[in-house]
């Protein structure tokens, strides 16, 4: 318990941030028409391709030697990049469907 | 000065998510919403690639095997983006997303493998040697980004008909010993004997992936939308836990952020279908209860109605009104169905579309179908607005939508889509119902609208129906 | 420039945490009908009464000797509860008057 | 430990501000909501007396000064927020608005009263021994706080009509001149002699004070709510400041989250006017506007009804809406208006309540007043279902309202007031008007309702009016 505590306080700023981005997170969505949530999933799901910054770091501090750590970190580089990039442009493909009413 | 200028490169990323999924809920802004958390996304990655510098100062290498991922992952990515049917955009996100679990785990492993060779030869288990928060980070990337992985193939391989739906008794509590399994074995790594963990690490990640396969086997295909709206968020508490893991900012906050709004989403659809996420999850309706309620027909009598008499209906009608549905789009008859407008237009007949928001399979579906083929925007009505008009329609033709235009969801309390809005086409003169048998649709309820007075059944594969239909109006 | 950039990753955490919070207040209040502004107005004064916390750690580190601290220090204290207790209250009371319609 | 259950005490704090103001944007749960920040903020306050701790490891003392300053705070603060008057509302938040300003700006004073002891023999200026971030927070919260504290005196004074308006050719300017001083006298204090940057300080506060006077006393009285809200924002800003000082959580989310809502809700109450903040700010119409449209009157024909005819002419309706406005405010009518919504009721009339959101001089104005007297809520209906009723009524009565009731708004593209929502009486069968003259109201436009031909005019102040029409009708 006292653990669990202290680590609150160590990270208490990173902890700040987790939960007013769960709570932006919610808002920001909450009135999405029915309609758009095929695009807005396609949407958030190019954002957590993110992740892709953690393969280049991985990719980029790996020995040379380490052929385990290459190979890996090559192929998230490569799945990563596919989740950024195709997310993007299928999305933005749907969007040009929906263009504006009226 | 190097690392402050990737500081303020996360912050502008960060922020670009938050704005660019903002606007992304907004019609009239969701385009420029992508292109922005694109932008945003894009000086994050370049950012990280020149500016990032390890603890001890030094810059990162491997620049040629970085970029040609960079280069191999954009050109087939953009490939398969803009080769995609518009119909088969789920199959898409799902496997997109699928790559983005898949990366996280990755990462994880690539992580734990660190931590291994540091400690194989601690003749001590990691509890002794590697803080838990740190260890409890990894594993959680890997897990839950392996259940992504393994969830969104076979989401993907459902959508497009390879992997068939398929369920036993007691599949529910299989899922929840795996799910136990794959956490006990990561609980147990953590404490066994150090040299050996990368065994049990190993077992970790492929129970994770049995767990993903046997949590999305059992739910219906038609669900899919929402299984993988759900393994989105996943997909982004996996990037979230990677932002911990390298105390990442744009990673935590991206991750974040999808988590939640992916959470929410996942439950403004099913709220749209007008059923809970449990029972999408636990995949009762769709299944089962179609089977059940299929027996207990009403059976009341229908009016069936020929083509030649449709085709005079319709031409010598003031006012048509086309209700597209799930069936539409199986029959891929939305050519056909363009055409059919074009020739009542030239007769002068005033035709729309009734666009209801969850008409078919995914959110949406009708507006990038019609979209595809051609039909123009201001014949598309939303839902109110169509409802508006059914009082002054001549005819209204639904191809191939039942629960859309169900009655029971106004006046019966006890009908599982009661609550949904639907499309209120009995306000019309009369309605021409397509499809080809009595069964019911997706929810597996009757529907009373097909037996009513001013309905009539024109039964057939709609595609071909329609095709008939054209070549008949034309030789009026 | 290097000072500022400086500046900012030093405390990144706060500034996440600031404009975190800038783009959860606006979200938050978006849809806000009008009959509600008055209320709402009152709430969120009553909220910025925490300031009142900074007054509690300056009246109490102060020391017995410090005549101005202590005496400036208690009148923010009460002025600061003023902002508080009132606020709340006051828009309690306004709340009531506003109960469920139909 | 203490410590950390004091984080987590702060944690609670800003989650239940932020689920707090959220709950109060939406009627159903603004009470609740209310409550809950309430709750969280006496976790913070409790939380930082019994666990707060110094650098060097000490807890707070004097207790004795810190409870009696919040047990008089709380008993002042309780008997005056209960005693107010409902329509003296917003003169309450202003002034609980300026005691939180000067709580921030006293804060800051003490802060800088440390700083000043430490280094006042030196015979260098600040720049030198106290870091710029320091210094700059301090002076922040001192001139933010300042300011908000004496503008809200202001604003106080205004509404409970102790201060009138006033304005003169140039004020802007020299408002902006007072802000440049105030600017630069801070800016010139961290980089003076260190022995007398206290005189100088004090120079800055003072100065604050003065540009909080300025700066709101050319504002048109009637627009105090917004200016209100705008200090609020203040308020929140310098109480941010105070917790970036502090480097304390609760202060820094709570300030900063009342700053932006602050901010937002003030352009909202504008946009609900149909003006913009500049507008108000610099306080164009309802000032000299006013004065100027005044002179070209229409000069239409206007026909005025007795309270006699009046009485006969509601009493035999069958349904009756009453359109409450400022007017009503001013002559404290709500009570006999209520009487006179009984004696009709009893005479078998339906009678009810039009509501408009921004009639009055505060948002809900009307219904809080309406309130006060007792008047039953299904009574009141708000803008829109009031539109759809005036179709179906006999007999508007408006008491004191004008630019909610101006068609103007709807068909003149020009006048200050176009686009605004207002109440549709003109679709009634007669409208009859109670204000004392044919003068403009707050906009300082000419209404065309009044020169319709089933429009009349009673004229008289809405109190006494309604107390004559009651007994006319009472001896019906
Ligand atoms: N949009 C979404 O996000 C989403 C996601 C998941 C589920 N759902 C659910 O899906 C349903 C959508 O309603 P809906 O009215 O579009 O579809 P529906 O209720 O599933 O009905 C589709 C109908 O089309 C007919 N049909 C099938 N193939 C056909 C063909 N080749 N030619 C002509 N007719 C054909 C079927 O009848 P026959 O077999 O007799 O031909 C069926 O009754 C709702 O219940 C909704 O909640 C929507
Ligand atoms: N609600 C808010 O938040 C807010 C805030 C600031 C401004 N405003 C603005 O205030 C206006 C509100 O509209 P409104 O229709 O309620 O008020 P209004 O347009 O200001 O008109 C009030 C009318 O009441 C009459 N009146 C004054 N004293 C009276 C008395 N003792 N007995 C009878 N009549 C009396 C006045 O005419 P005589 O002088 O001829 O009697 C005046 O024309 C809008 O323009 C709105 O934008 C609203």
């Amino acid at each position: 318990m006292q653990n669990f505590l202290q680590f609150i306080t160590e990270n208490q700023q990173m902890i700040y941030v987790v939960i007013l981005m769960i709570f932006l997170g919610i808002e920001v969505i909450g009135r999405v028409p029915s309609v758009l949530h095929t695009p807005l999933m396609s949407g958030a799901n190019a954002i957590h391709g993110v992740v892709i910054i953690g393969a280049i770091i991985v990719m980029g501090k790996s020995n040379d030697d380490n052929y385990l750590a290459l190979i890996l970190g090559f192929l998230s580089v490569v799945l990563g990049t596919l989740n950024v990039v195709g997310g993007f442009v299928v999305t933005d493909r749907m969007l040009e469907m929906f263009k504006k009413k009226k | 000065m190097q690392l402050d200028i990737l500081t303020v490169c996360y912050l502008i990323g960060s922020v670009t998510f938050i704005l660019g999924l903002k606007m992304l809920s907004n019609p009239a802004t969701a385009r420029k919403g992508n292109l922005i958390a694109a932008g945003g996304m894009g000086i994050a990655i370049f950012g990280t690639i020149f500016l990032y510098q390890t603890d001890n100062g030094k810059g990162l290498h491997n620049y040629v095997w970085i970029f040609s991922g960079l280069i191999i992952g954009s050109i087939i990515g953009t490939l398969a983006a803009k080769k995609v049917k518009m119909t088969s955009m789920p199959e898409m996100v799902s496997l997109f997303n699928g790559m983005g679990g898949a990366c996280a785990a990755l990462i994880s492993a690539v992580e734990f493998d660190h931590v291994y060779r540091e400690f194989r030869l601690d003749t001590n288990s990691f509890a002794d040697s590697v803080p838990f928060v740190h260890y409890f980070t990894i594993s959680a990337g890997a897990i839950i980004g392996g259940i992504s992985f393994a969830g969104s193939i076979i989401a993907w391989g459902k959508l497009n008909g390879r992997i068939k739906d398929f369920s036993f008794n007691g599949q529910h509590i299989l899922n929840l010993l795996v799910l136990g399994f794959v956490l006990s074995i990561a609980g147990f790594t953590y404490w066994s004997h150090a040299s050996i963990t990368n065994i049990w690490f190993l077992i970790t990640l492929l129970s994770a992936f049995v767990y993903g396969v046997l949590f999305v086997l059992p739910i219906g295909g038609a669900d899919m939308p929402v299984v993988i709206s759900l393994l989105n968020s996943f997909t982004g508490i996996a990037a979230a836990f990677g932002g911990f893991l390298y105390n990442n900012k744009v990673m935590l906050t991206g991750g974040i952020l999808v988590g939640a709004a992916g959470t929410l989403l996942t439950m403004l659809m099913c709220k749209a279908m007008n059923r809970s996420l449990m029972n999408v999850l636990i995949g009762s309706f769709g299944t089962k209860n179609a089977k059940a309620t299929v027996g207990k027909q009403q059976g009341g009598n229908y009016k069936e109605i020929t083509i030649n008499d449709t085709a005079t209906c319709m031409a010598y009608a003031n006012k048509v009104m086309i209700v597209p549905g799930y069936g539409l789009a199986v029959a891929q008859a939305q050519h056909v169905c363009h055409e059919l407008e074009k020739i009542l237009d030239e007769k002068g007949v005033q035709v729309s579309y009734a666009i209801h928001p969850v008409a078919g399979r995914m959110p949406g579906h009708m507006n990038v179908l019609l979209a595809e083929a051609d039909v123009s925007y201001d014949k598309l009505l939303e839902m109110e607005q169509a409802n508006d008009e059914f009082k002054t329609t001549d005819v209204v033709l639904i191809l191939g939508a039942n629960d859309v235009v169900n009655p029971a969801a106004k006046s019966d309390a006890a009908s599982p889509i009661y609550g949904m809005p639907i499309l209120e086409v009995e306000l019309a003169k009369s309605v021409i119902v397509n499809k080809r048998s009595m069964k019911p649709g997706y929810a597996g309820i009757e529907n009373d609208l097909f037996f009513q007075p001013k309905t009539s059944m024109l039964f057939g594969d709609a595609k071909k129906v329609l095709q008939q239909l054209v070549s008949e109006i034309k030789n009026l």
